[in-house]
C-alpha cells in the first residue's frame, strides 16, 4: 500500500490545509486550463497485450498513462467522434444527459471522489463536461456557432488523457444523480466514455483481464472448474471443522431447484469466503435443494465497466446455465453491480426466460413476484422472507463481539432499491447495530471508492481517498457507538472496505451479512460452537469451552 | 433539515391531517370576512377589538417565554435545560406567527400591510410591534434551526449564533412590553391605562408561557417518548408558580387603585368584568372562573410534592393557561372597550366566522410547531 | 371605429359593465359638478390656521338633526340600521354620554333633557394620529385630523385611541348603506377608517362645514381659532364654554356652551 | 470575470439593437411583427424538433435512480415514489420533480472540517431559490395573458388578481416581478459568490439569466417607471394572435427592447440549455418505473452477442472437470 | 414498429400545433380585431391638463401624485406648462370626460386592468 498510496497523516494533512474549491477557496484558472497529472497512485496499468488480443479488442500495445505518447491508433478521433455519434443514436439518455445539464451545482459536492481529492474535475457536472464540451463542438450546429461561449473544445489527445484520468475517477455509484433536479446520471455518462476509450485501446487492466478470465473459466478470477470445486470443498472442511455440520453443496447439477450465483470473490477471497460459508450454513439449515455452477460461476460482470456488448455476453451464461441444468429459478449472491445488472439489465439483454419459472421459497410458499420476469431472487430478499415466516433458527448473542453498522452498496441502493431486507437481517442476527449519519447511508450511500473496476493496487492513493467520504461516516459511529464491524452485501465492499478500513479506521473488520447469519445459525446437530467462522471467539461463549475443554 | 416533518407515523399523519382540516374551515370563514368585511365579526363601533386582538396579546406572552429556558441554559449554562431549550425557542416562533396571522386577521385592509413599512411611523406603537414581532420571530427561528442544525451534523454550531441567542432574551421583553404600551398609551381606556401593565404581561407571559412549554414537553413525551427531563419541568414549574403569584399579585393591585381611589371611570370596567354593570354580566362568570382556577393551581404548584408528579403538574400549567387565557386575553380587551368613551356598555359575542379564523390561525400555528418540533425530535433522538 | 370597438365592449364584456351599472343603480341622475378652482391657490402654511367649531347647545332644538342629515348626506355616510355596523361622523347624544367626566350632581333638568352634538374634536393633540401606524390619519397644516383613507390598513388603533367615540370603521361595504348619494365626495371602501373631516371638502370651495351651513338655529360657529377677530374666537371669550374630557389634554377644536 | 462580463455585453448589445433599431432606424415593423413571428416559428419548431429528437431515441434498459424501497416481499413498506413500481407512480416522480424539484429538496453542502472529517449540512437554497424563479416566471408568463387575449382566460384572471394582492403601487405591484428578480439575483451571485459554481459555469449559463433578467427589468420598468401606454401593446399583441401584419401603433423604445429580448429568448431557447425545461420529462432515470425483474422491458436495438457457451467452455475443462468429479455433457 | 414510433412522436406533436393554430385562427375570426380606442372626439384635448399620449400612459400617476399632495399637503392647484390652472381633484378630469360614459371603461376592460379607484370615486358610468 505504501508505494501507491500517500500515509494517513499526510494525507490527512493535505485535506486539512490545501486550499480547494470544496472549502471555498477559488480557483484562479478554468477548469480546462487545469494540467492532467499522471503519477505513482493515480492511474490503473493498462491490459495487457495479450489479454487485449484475447479479447479481440483494438490496439493491443504496451504503454503506460505516464508515457508522454499514447500510441494511439490511428484516426482515433474519427473512431471516437463515429463510436460517440452511434451511441447517441442507441441512448436517449446519453443524448439528454448531454443537453440538459444546466450546471446548477447541486451534484458537484455529491461525489466521494471530489470530496477526497478536491479536483475540480471530480465534480460530475465537470466529469461530464469533458465528454460534453467535446460533443457541443462537434454535434450541434447552432452551438458551434457560438463556439467559446458554450465551452465548446477540439478533441486532442490531452483530452483523451483527461478522460481516462477522470472517467476512471468515476465508479458509477449514482449518487450525484440522486441530487441533480433532471436525474442526469454521471454513470451513463461514464459508461460510454469508458466504452469508447476502449475502442481506441485506452484500458484498464484490472477490468479488462476479469473480463477476458470471465469469458475464459466462467468467473473473474479465472479459477478454473476443478480449483473451484476444491476452494469449496476446503470451505465445507472448515465449515464441519467449525461446527461439526457436514453441508453437501452440489455442483452443475441437473435438476436441482434452484441454481446459486455468487461472485467469484465469496469463493476465492478472504473475507468474501466467509459469507460463502454462511450461505453454505444456510443452504444446509433450510435443506434448499440448490446447485453451484462452475460455468456460471461468476454474478459480478466487469462487463458492465468495459462495453454494453461485453456485458451482455458474460451475463449470457446465467440463463444459459439454468436452461441447461433445467433448475426451476435462480438465488444471487450478496453483489453490488451484479445485482445492478441483474436487475437492470439481464433480462432485457437475455431475457426471456421463460424456460424458468417464477420464483417460490421452497421453504416458505412465498411466491417472488417482483421477480416474476427475471426469475433471480436477492439471496437478502430470500433470507429475509425466511426470517419473517419463523423457518430459521438464530441466536444473535453469537454475534456479540461484533458491534456492527452496515454500508448500503451504491448498486444496491440507487440501482435497485434495496434498503431494508438486510437491515431487516441484520438486526435479527446481532444485537447491536448502529446506522451511520444519515447522508451517508441508504439512498444517499457513499461508494467505497473502489467500485466499477478500480480495485487496483496500483490505483491506492485515489482509491483511498475515494473511499475518504465512507471512511468519515464510519469513523463517526466508531467513536460514539464503538463500532469495529462494517456489514455489507457486496462482494467488491468486501474486497475494498477492508483496506479502506485498515488505512482510515484501523481495528474495523469488513463483514459480509450472510457471514453473520452464518455465524448466528443454530444448525440441528452442530457441535458447542464458541468460535465464529473466522475462527475469532465469539463474546459470551468462552464458558463452554472452558467446560468442554 | 426539513424533510424530516416529512416522515412520520399514522398517529402524526392523521393529526397533521386534522391541523389541514381545521386550516381550511379557517381560510374558509376568513374568505367569508374578507369578502363581506369584518362585520361577520362580532366586533362593532363600540368594541373595535374582539378575539383576534385577545388572542394576539396572550400569545405574545407564549413567544416571550422562550427566555426562561434561554436564560438558564446560555446565560448561566445550566445544562439540564439542553433539551427543552430548542422546544422553547420553536414555540416562540409558532407564537409569534400566530401573533402576525392574529394581526393581520384583525385588520380591515390587510392588502396594505406594507404601508407600515412603507411609510413607517416611530410614533405609532403598532409600528414598535411589527418591528420586534418579525424580528423576535426571526431571531428565533434562525438562532434555533442553526444550533439544531450544527448538532444534527455533529459540529459546533458557528461562531454568530451566540450573540443572536443572546440578543433574544432582551427582545423577548421587548415584544411584551411594546405590546402592552400599545393598550398602556391609550389616554381614553381606563383598565389599559396602568404603568403596572407591561410588568403584569411579563408575569402573566411567564407564567402561562412556561406553562404552556411544560404542557408541550409532556405532550411530546406521551408522543415520541422524547424527553425533556423531570428536572428541567420542575425547574420550569417553579418559574410558572413566582410568576403566576406576581401575576396575581398586580391584578390585586390594579383592584385596589381603583376601588380604594374610588375614581368611577377606573372601577367601571373592572366592575363590568367581576360583578357586573348596569345589568350587563356576560364576562362575570368567566373572570372569576379564571380568578378562582388560577390561584387553585398556584396551590396545587405550592403543594409539596405535587410538581413532580406529571398528572399534577400538567394539571396545574393547564389551570393556568386558561386562566390567563381567559384573563389576558378576553378580560383585558373587552374591559378596555366596556365601558365606552361615551360611558355605554355593548357586549361583545364572537361569531362563527371569527371563531373559524381563530381556529384556523391556531391550527396553522400547531401546525408548525408540529413540523418545527417534529424536525427538532428528530435531531435529538438521532443516534 | 368607435362603433366596433363599443361592439367589442359589449361582446366582451357585458358581464362585468353590467356588474358596473347595477352598482351606479342607487345613484340617482345629477350632472357632475363644474370643476372649480379651490378658494385658496397656493399651498397653506402650515400652523397659520386651526379651524374649530363653537356649538351653542342652548339653541339646538331637541328634535331638529338637520345638521346630522345634511353631513351624513354630503359625506355619504352609509345608514345600515344596526348599532354595530353604525358609520357616524356627527351625532347626538346625552350629556352624560357626550361629558361623561364632567357630570356633575344635580345638573338643571333642562341640561340633563337637552341633546348634545357630538364630532370629531380635531384635536390639537390628538391620540388617533398618535396611534396610527401609517399616518393615515394625521393633522393636517389647518388644525383639521385628516383621514387618508387610500392609507388606512382598517387596524383600528385610532378607534382604540380616540377617547370620545368619534372614529367609525367600514364593516361592510358602504356602499350597500347609502340610499341617497352625493357627488360632492366619494364613498369608502369596505375596511378602512371614517370621521368627521370638518368638511375639509367644502372649505377648499370656500364653504363653511355642512353641518353649521344647515342648522336651522345657527347654533354652530366655524372659524379659524388662530385668528383672534374670527367670530368664534369672539364668541368664546365671551360665553363661558366647555370642551370635552379636557383632562387628558387632547386640547379639543371643538366648544360647548351648555 | 470574462465569462460574465460577455453575456452581459451580449444582452446590453442586443438590448440596443433593438433601441437603435427602432428609435433612429424606424424599424418598427420589423421589431415589432417580423422578429416576433420569427422567434416565435424557431421556439415552436425548434422546440418540437428537439423533443421529437429525444423522443426517436430509443431508452434500451430500464435505469431508475432508486431512491427509496423496491417493490419486494409483501411485508415490507415500499416506496411508491421514490421507487415506482407503476406507471402512475413513476408519473408521480416525474411531476414532483418538475413541479416541487423534488431531487434538489435533497440537497446538501458537504463541509471539509478540521481534522480531514466531513459533515453534511441541510442545504436547501437552491432548491428554494430555484424553485422561486422558476414559478415566478410562469405565473408573469401566464398573466401576461391579458395582453394576448381579447377575453382574458379566467385562471389568468385570477393569477392576475392574487398576483396583484398587495395595495402598493399605482399601477398595483406584482409580487411575482419581485420575487423574480430577487430570485435571478440569487442565482447570479451564486454562481459568482460559490466557488464550485463558479467554475463550472460556462458564458451559456450566464446569459440566459441575464436575458431573462433583463426582460423581466425592462417589464418592471415599463410598468412602474417610465410607464407605457398598453393600448397600442395591447393591439399589436392581439393582432400577433391572429396572424396579422398591420404595422403596429405608437409604443414607446423600452417595449420594443422587452418584446426583442423575448424574441432572442425565444429563438435562443431551443438551441441551449433552457431545453431542459423539456428533458426533465424524459428523463430516464425519473420517468421509468423500477420493476425490470417483473416486468420485461425491451431494447429494440438489442445486439445480437456470441456468448462461450457451456460446451465450448466444457470441451476446454472437460478432463479437469471429470477429474474433479463433475458430471459432464460429453464422455 | 420503430417507423410508426417515430411518426407518432412527431405526428401528435404536429397535430397538438396545428389544433392549436386552428383554434386561434377560429377565435380571431370570431372577433374582429379590435384597435385602440380613438382619442374621444367629444374632449377638448387643448383644456386637458396634457397631452394625450402622456395623459394615457400617465394618468394613474397623475392621480396618484394630485391625490396626495392636494390630501396631505393642502396643494389643491395644478399649473399646467400653458399656465392654466385646475384644482387637483377626479372631478376636474371628469368634468370632461364624463360625456363619454365608457371614457374609462373602454381602455381598462380593454386592457384588462381593473384599479380600485371606482370603489369609492364617481365613474362616468355613474352619470346621466
Amino acid at each position: 500500500m505504501a508505494k501507491y498510496a500517500p500515509n494517513l497523516s499526510e494525507l490527512k494533512k493535505e485535506l486539512d490545509e490545501k486550499p480547494s474549491i470544496l472549502k471555498g477557496n477559488y480557483s484562479d484558472k478554468e477548469w480546462w486550463d487545469l494540467p492532467v497529472e499522471f503519477r505513482d497512485g493515480n492511474w490503473c496499468f493498462p491490459a495487457k497485450p495479450e489479454v487485449i488480443e484475447e479479447l479481440g479488442f483494438p490496439n493491443p500495445r504496451k504503454w503506460a498513462a505516464t508515457d508522454q505518447d499514447w500510441k494511439l491508433p490511428d484516426g482515433w478521433q474519427k473512431t471516437i467522434s463515429e463510436g460517440l455519434r452511434s451511441r447517441l443514436k442507441k441512448y436517449r439518455s446519453l443524448k439528454l444527459f448531454l443537453d440538459t445539464c444546466v450546471r446548477c451545482g447541486a451534484c458537484a459536492d455529491k461525489c466521494h471522489f471530489f470530496l477526497g481529492t478536491g479536483d475540480p474535475k471530480n465534480m460530475p457536472v465537470l466529469r461530464a463536461e469533458l465528454l460534453r464540451s467535446v460533443y457541443r463542438n462537434d454535434f450541434p450546429l447552432a452551438e458551434k456557432i457560438l463556439k467559446g461561449f458554450s465551452g465548446s473544445r477540439k478533441l486532442t489527445a490531452e483530452v483523451i488523457k483527461e478522460w481516462h484520468m477522470y472517467f476512471n475517477q468515476c465508479t458509477e455509484c449514482r449518487r450525484c444523480s440522486l441530487f441533480c433536479p433532471f436525474g442526469i446520471d454521471t454513470a451513463e455518462i461514464t459508461i460510454v466514455a469508458r466504452e469508447l476509450l476502449n475502442l481506441i485501446g485506452v484500458n484498464n487492466n484490472w477490468i479488462l483481464a476479469p473480463v477476458a478470465n470471465c469469458n475464459r473459466t466462467g468467473n473473474h478470477l479465472g479459477i478454473e472448474p476443478h480449483t473451484f470445486v476444491q476452494n469449496i470443498e476446503s470451505m465445507v472442511d472448515d465449515i464441519e471443522e467449525l461446527t461439526g455440520i457436514t453441508v453437501e453443496p452440489t455442483f452443475n447439477r441437473k435438476g436441482a431447484e434452484v441454481l446459486f450465483i455468487t461472485p467469484s470473490g465469496d469463493v476465492f477471497g478472504d473475507p468474501g469466503v466467509y459469507t460463502m460459508m454462511g450461505y453454505l450454513l444456510l443452504f444446509h439449515h433450510i435443506g434448499l435443494d440448490y446447485t453451484i455452477s462452475t460455468y456460471a460461476s461468476e454474478g459480478g460482470n466487469f462487463g458492465f465497466f468495459t462495453s454494453n456488448d461485453m456485458m451482455k455476453k458474460l451475463n449470457a451464461k446465467m440463463y444459459h446455465e439454468a436452461r441447461r441444468l433445467g433448475v426451476k429459478w435462480i438465488l444471487g449472491g450478496e453483489c453490488g453491480h451484479m445485482w445492478r445488472v441483474v436487475h437492470q439489465y439481464m433480462d432485457t439483454m437475455n431475457g426471456p426466460a421463460d424456460f424458468l419459472e417464477v420464483p417460490v421459497s421452497p421453504v416458505t410458499g412465498t411466491k417472488f413476484q417482483n421477480a416474476a420476469a427475471t426469475k433471480m431472487v436477492h439471496i437478502a430478499e430470500f433470507t429475509a422472507d425466511l426470517i419473517h415466516n419463523g423457518k430459521l433458527k438464530l441466536d444473535p448473542k453469537r454475534n456479540d463481539h461484533l458491534r456492527t453498522t452496515f454500508h448500503d452498496s451504491c448498486n444496491i441502493a440507487r440501482g435497485m432499491g434495496m434498503f431494508e431486507e438486510p437491515r431487516y437481517i441484520l438486526r435479527n442476527v446481532c444485537n447491536t447495530f448502529h446506522e451511520m449519519p444519515e447522508n451517508t447511508i441508504r439512498e444517499q450511500t457513499f461508494c467505497c471508492g473502489s467500485g466499477s473496476g478500480l480495485n487496483a493496487e496500483e490505483y491506492m492513493d485515489i482509491r483511498m481517498r475515494g473511499g475518504f467520504p465512507r471512511a468519515n461516516a464510519v469513523r463517526i459511529v466508531r467513536e460514539k457507538h464503538k463500532v469495529d464491524s462494517l456489514v455489507t452485501i457486496c462482494a467488491i465492499d468486501r474486497a475494498s472496505l477492508t483496506p479502506l478500513m485498515r488505512y482510515w479506521n484501523p481495528g474495523v473488520g469488513v463483514y459480509g451479512l450472510h457471514e453473520l447469519v452464518g455465524n448466528a445459525l443454530v444448525m440441528d446437530g452442530e457441535k458447542k460452537r464458541t468460535e465464529d467462522l473466522r475462527e475469532n471467539p465469539m463474546a459470551g461463549f468462552e464458558d463452554g469451552e472452558d467446560d468442554e475443554d | 433539515m426539513i424533510e424530516k416533518a416529512l416522515k412520520g407515523n399514522r398517529n402524526y399523519w392523521a393529526w397533521i391531517a386534522s391541523l389541514l382540516a381545521v386550516i381550511a374551515v379557517g381560510i374558509t370563514a376568513y374568505n367569508r370576512q374578507h369578502w363581506f368585511g369584518l362585520t361577520v365579526t362580532g366586533m362593532g363601533r363600540d368594541v373595535s377589538w374582539g378575539f383576534y386582538i385577545a388572542q394576539f396579546t396572550f400569545l405574545v406572552g407564549v413567544a416571550a417565554s422562550a427566555v426562561m429556558v434561554v436564560i438558564p441554559y446560555y446565560l448561566h449554562n445550566r445544562k439540564e435545560f439542553s433539551k427543552t431549550v430548542i422546544i422553547g425557542e420553536f414555540m416562540a416562533v409558532a407564537a409569534t406567527l400566530m401573533c402576525l396571522l392574529f394581526i393581520l386577521a384583525d385588520m380591515g385592509r390587510p392588502d396594505r400591510v406594507l404601508n407600515v413599512l412603507l411609510y413607517p411611523s416611530p410614533h405609532s406603537m403598532v409600528f414598535w410591534d411589527v418591528m420586534v414581532l418579525n424580528g423576535y420571530f426571526v431571531i428565533n427561528l434562525v438562532s434555533g434551526w442553526t444550533v439544531l442544525g450544527a448538532e444534527r451534523r455533529g459540529v459546533p454550531p458557528p461562531s454568530w449564533v451566540k450573540p443572536v441567542i443572546y440578543l433574544s432574551i432582551p427582545w423577548a421583553v421587548s415584544i411584551h412590553t411594546v405590546t402592552a404600551f400599545l393598550y398602556a398609551g391609550l389616554p381614553g381606556r381606563h383598565l389599559w391605562l396602568t404603568a403596572v401593565l407591561a410588568p403584569r404581561f411579563l408575569a402573566s407571559a411567564f407564567a402561562a408561557g412556561t406553562s404552556l412549554l411544560i404542557l408541550v414537553t409532556l405532550v411530546i413525551k406521551q408522543c415520541t417518548g422524547f424527553d425533556t427531563g423531570k428536572e428541567a419541568r420542575e425547574k420550569l414549574a417553579v418559574i410558572v408558580t413566582y410568576a403566576g403569584i406576581v401575576n396575581f399579585f398586580m391584578i390585586g393591585t390594579e383592584f385596589f387603585t381603583a376601588f380604594y381611589s374610588h375614581v368611577p371611570s377606573h372601577m367601571h370596567s373592572l366592575q363590568y368584568l367581576f360583578f357586573g354593570l348596569e345589568g350587563h354580566y356576560t364576562l362575570v362568570p368567566f373572570m372569576w372562573f379564571s380568578l378562582l382556577l388560577g390561584l387553585g393551581s398556584l396551590v396545587v404548584l405550592l403543594l409539596p410534592g405535587r410538581k413532580s408528579s406529571p398528572k399534577w403538574l400538567a394539571a396545574a400549567c393547564t389551570g393556568l393557561v386558561v386562566s390567563i387565557w381567559i384573563d389576558k386575553g378576553v378580560g383585558l380587551i373587552l374591559g378596555g372597550f366596556v365601558p365606552s368613551p361615551l360611558e355605554e356598555i355593548v357586549d361583545y359575542q364572537p361569531t362563527l366566522t371569527e371563531i373559524g379564523v381563530t381556529l384556523g390561525i391556531w391550527a396553522i400555528g400547531l401546525l408548525v410547531l408540529t413540523l418545527l418540533l417534529k424536525v427538532a425530535v428528530s435531531v435529538k433522538s438521532q443516534e | 371605429m368607435n362603433k366596433e370597438r363599443r361592439e367589442f365592449i359589449r361582446k366582451t364584456g357585458l358581464g362585468v359593465l353590467a356588474g358596473i351599472c347595477a352598482s351606479s343603480a342607487f345613484m340617482p341622475a345629477f350632472s357632475l359638478e363644474e370643476t372649480v378652482l379651490p378658494a385658496w391657490d397656493e399651498k397653506p402654511v402650515p400652523g397659520k390656521i386651526r379651524w374649530g367649531m363653537l356649538i351653542d347647545t342652548r339653541k339646538c332644538l331637541n328634535e331638529c338633526s338637520e345638521c346630522v342629515a345634511k353631513c351624513h348626506f354630503v359625506h355619504n355616510v352609509p345608514d345600515f340600521g344596526n348599532r354595530k355596523d353604525e358609520v357616524k361622523w356627527i351625532w347626538k347624544s346625552s350629556y352624560e354620554h357626550v361629558f361623561p367626566t364632567s357630570t356633575q350632581q344635580f345638573r338643571t333638568s333642562d341640561v340633563l333633557q337637552r341633546s348634545f352634538l357630538a364630532l370629531c374634536n380635531h384635536c390639537a393633540e390628538a391620540p388617533c394620529t398618535r396611534a396610527c401606524p401609517t399616518e393615515a390619519t394625521f393633522r393636517r397644516w389647518d388644525g383639521i385630523v385628516s383621514m387618508d383613507y387610500h392609507r388606512c390598513i382598517g387596524c383600528r388603533f385610532c378607534m382604540a385611541a380616540c377617547p370620545y367615540g368619534s372614529r367609525s370603521f367600514n364593516w361592510r361595504d358602504p356602499r350597500e348603506g347609502i340610499k341617497l348619494a352625493s357627488v360632492d365626495y366619494p364613498t369608502r371602501e369596505q375596511g378602512v377608517v371614517e370621521k368627521c373631516n370638518f368638511c375639509s371638502d367644502r372649505l377648499v370651495r370656500g364653504l363653511i362645514p355642512a353641518c353649521a351651513e344647515s342648522c336651522p338655529q345657527k347654533a354652530l360657529t366655524f372659524g379659524d381659532l388662530n385668528d383672534p377677530k374670527s367670530d368664534i374666537r369672539v364668541l368664546l371669550e365671551s360665553n363661558n364654554t366647555m370642551q370635552r374630557k379636557p383632562e387628558l389634554g387632547t386640547k379639543p377644536s371643538v366648544f360647548y356652551i351648555i | 470575470m470574462k465569462k460574465i462580463l460577455i453575456p452581459l455585453a451580449m444582452v446590453a448589445a442586443l438590448a440596443l439593437v433593438a433601441y437603435v433599431g427602432v428609435e433612429y432606424l424606424k424599424l418598427q415593423f420589423i421589431f415589432g411583427v417580423v422578429i416576433p413571428y420569427a422567434a416565435a416559428v424557431l421556439f415552436v419548431a425548434g422546440f418540437l424538433y428537439r423533443i421529437a429528437d429525444w423522443l426517436i431515441r430509443p431508452v434500451p434498459f430500464r435505469i431508475p435512480t432508486t431512491a427509496g424501497q423496491e417493490k419486494s416481499l409483501d411485508w415490507i413498506r415500499r416506496n411508491p415514489v421514490e421507487s415506482p413500481h407503476r406507471a402512475w407512480e413513476a408519473a408521480a416522480r416525474v411531476l414532483s420533480e418538475v413541479l416541487l424539484f423534488r431531487s434538489l429538496f435533497r440537497n446538501t453542502r458537504a463541509e471539509l472540517r478540521k481534522d480531514a472529517s466531513l459533515a453534511y449540512a441541510s442545504n436547501k437554497w437552491l432548491w428554494l431559490g430555484g424553485l422561486a424563479f422558476h414559478w415566478s416566471l410562469l405565473v408573469i408568463v401566464l398573466r401576461h395573458a391579458r395582453f394576448f387575449f381579447a377575453m382574458v382566460p379566467g385562471f389568468a384572471d385570477f393569477l392576475d388578481h392574487a398576483d396583484s394582492f398587495f395595495d402598493v403601487t399605482l399601477p398595483a405591484f406584482y409580487i411575482s416581478d419581485a420575487i423574480a428578480l430577487g430570485a435571478i439575483t440569487f442565482l447570479v451571485a451564486r454562481r459568482f459568490f460559490d466557488a464550485k459554481v463558479r467554475m463550472i459555469s460556462l458564458p451559456t449559463d450566464y446569459f440566459p439569466l441575464f436575458l431573462i433578467g433583463g426582460i423581466v427589468l425592462i417589464g418592471v420598468l415599463m410598468r412602474y417607471v417610465v410607464r407605457l401606454n398598453v393600448m397600442p401593446v395591447k393591439d399589436l399583441m392581439l393582432q400577433l394572435m391572429n396572424f396579422g401584419f398591420d404595422p403596429p401603433g405608437e409604443i414607446g423604445t423600452l417595449f420594443y427592447i422587452h418584446l426583442f429580448l423575448i424574441s432572442v429568448l425565444l429563438a435562443y431557447f431551443p438551441l441551449s440549455k433552457l431545453m431542459h425545461m423539456g428533458g426533465i420529462f424524459l428523463s430516464p432515470t425519473r420517468n421509468l418505473c423500477n420493476n425490470s425483474r417483473e416486468k420485461r422491458h425491451v431494447n429494440p436495438w438489442n445486439p445480437d452477442i456470441k456468448f462461450r457457451t457451456y460446451s465450448e467452455y466444457e470441451d476446454d475443462f472437460r478432463e479437469k472437470m471429470k477429474k474433479a468429479g463433475l458430471p459432464v455433457e460429453k464422455q | 414498429m420503430r417507423i410508426n414510433k417515430t411518426i407518432l412522436t412527431i405526428g401528435l406533436p404536429a397535430l397538438l400545433m396545428f389544433a392549436l393554430l386552428a383554434f386561434f385562427r377560429q377565435s380571431g375570426n370570431a372577433v374582429e380585431s379590435p384597435k385602440a380606442p380613438p382619442a374621444p372626439v367629444t374632449v377638448d384635448s387643448t383644456r386637458c391638463i396634457a397631452q394625450t399620449e402622456y395623459m394615457r400612459a400617465n394618468h394613474m400617476k397623475v392621480l396618484h401624485e394630485w391625490r396626495n399632495s392636494s390630501v396631505r399637503e393642502g396643494n389643491r392647484v395644478y399649473t399646467s406648462p400653458n399656465g392654466s390652472r385646475f384644482q387637483k381633484s377626479l372631478n376636474t378630469c371628469l368634468g370632461c370626460h364624463s360625456t363619454n360614459r365608457l371614457f374609462c371603461f373602454n381602455c381598462h376592460m380593454y386592457a384588462n386592468v381593473r384599479p380600485k379607484c371606482w370603489n369609492c370615486h364617481l365613474s362616468p358610468m355613474e352619470t346621466p
